[in-house]
């Protein structure tokens, strides 16, 4: 097990009361299995069935691999323009 | 040229359409987004625009390069204000210029339909009854504004 | 509020914008066209607009009403400058502002391929090698510019 | 027969090397008849088939009627914007 930093904005750092949530992941943990960690938390009501997750400031798909080193934040329905 | 910015300071966009302007360009197509004074039916005041920062710069640039791509543009810039805001200040600009009308005019739509899906800047409004709420696009039950 | 001019001095594009602005407008759609230094693949040094003035004010305001009645806009103004204009000079310059993004971006498209099709206003080019011809736009090899 | 004056503009203007042109209209004449009697005229193969007229500022029909009282202006291919 080894821990990463989550990067939260907006509304969802508002619901889960932080600015940045440290998760422990197996080795070989998706984006899918970060998700899912994140929803035994509480505030994790606010997220969507599939929220957006971006890797090194990139959307990241379900299936990625995380590594230890990555950038790595939520990323709630936007509402800039 | 390409440019794009997220800033926290107003956004001039005289200066935006300075610098698209060329002498081989014939059009010049300019979106300005405002902060108005009422939002899903409710009285605003005022509101407030967060951030990721540096994902947002990002992917502000890729917009950008795909358009200048798709449409042929030489000449685009878009700016994102952050931070608080007022009724009528400028959120967001977006200059393109092209020899011809229909490139430029189609250019500028397509960032600002793309800023508004995928850039991470988030708006929190604040409402004349003293709330403040995050909007959520996805639960709107207004067309989306602007 | 609308608005309708033919002008025979500079066109501020930043009083345009200014003046359809408002604290219920979510959205500026602008449109500028300037003078380009080439036409139809001919280098281009200058040129004049001639205008059946009053109709050209009348049709630039009929267009507006269409406008605003077709994409329910409040605000809309434009200004066709006539007489002669040097390169990068705005000949054309309108601004519509809308709660939303869509109804004004989609508005001030409309008027400038109104303005094309029906504005009395005549352009003679002056080319690079002294020559200065009538634009026919119905005989163009090129793409319509700007 | 009665006389109206036509606005010229452009290249019709210098193809017809005035701006004002002077016709003879028999009571009851039309935009299409205009547009025949036009046709005698030095210059006038700068017409297109059907050119635009406009009649008190407004873009008018062929079997428009001319009133002696009318502002008749023949109007060229526009380009402006």
């Amino acid at each position: 097990m080894s821990a990463v930093t989550v990067h939260l904005f907006a509304s969802y750092a508002e619901s889960f009361g932080v600015k940045n949530l440290t998760i422990e992941l197996a080795p070989q943990s998706t984006v899918a299995d970060l998700v899912a960690a994140l929803r035994s938390l509480p505030g994790s009501f606010v997220l969507p069935a599939i929220p957006r997750v971006a890797i090194n400031k990139k959307f990241a798909v379900p299936d990625q691999l995380i590594r230890l080193t990555d950038e790595i934040a939520l990323i709630p329905p936007v509402s800039g323009g | 040229m390409i440019r794009a910015a997220i800033v926290d300071r107003e956004i001039d966009t005289g200066a935006l359409i300075s610098e698209v302007k060329s002498d081989g360009a014939g059009a010049v197509s300019v979106f300005i987004g405002t902060v108005r004074d009422v939002s899903d039916g409710r009285g605003v005041i005022g509101l407030e625009y967060e951030a990721y920062r540096a994902m947002a710069e990002s992917e502000l640039v890729a917009i950008l390069d795909e358009a200048a791509a798709k449409f042929e543009i030489a000449s685009l810039v878009a700016e994102h204000r952050i931070g608080e805001l007022g009724i009528g200040d400028v959120s967001v600009a977006i200059a393109a210029s092209h020899a011809h009308r229909t490139p430029a005019i189609e250019c500028a739509q397509f960032v600002i339909e793309e800023i508004k899906k995928r850039v991470p800047i988030w708006k929190r409004e604040h409402f004349v009854d003293g709330t403040r709420e995050w909007v959520d696009p996805t639960a709107r039950t207004e067309a989306r504004a602007p």
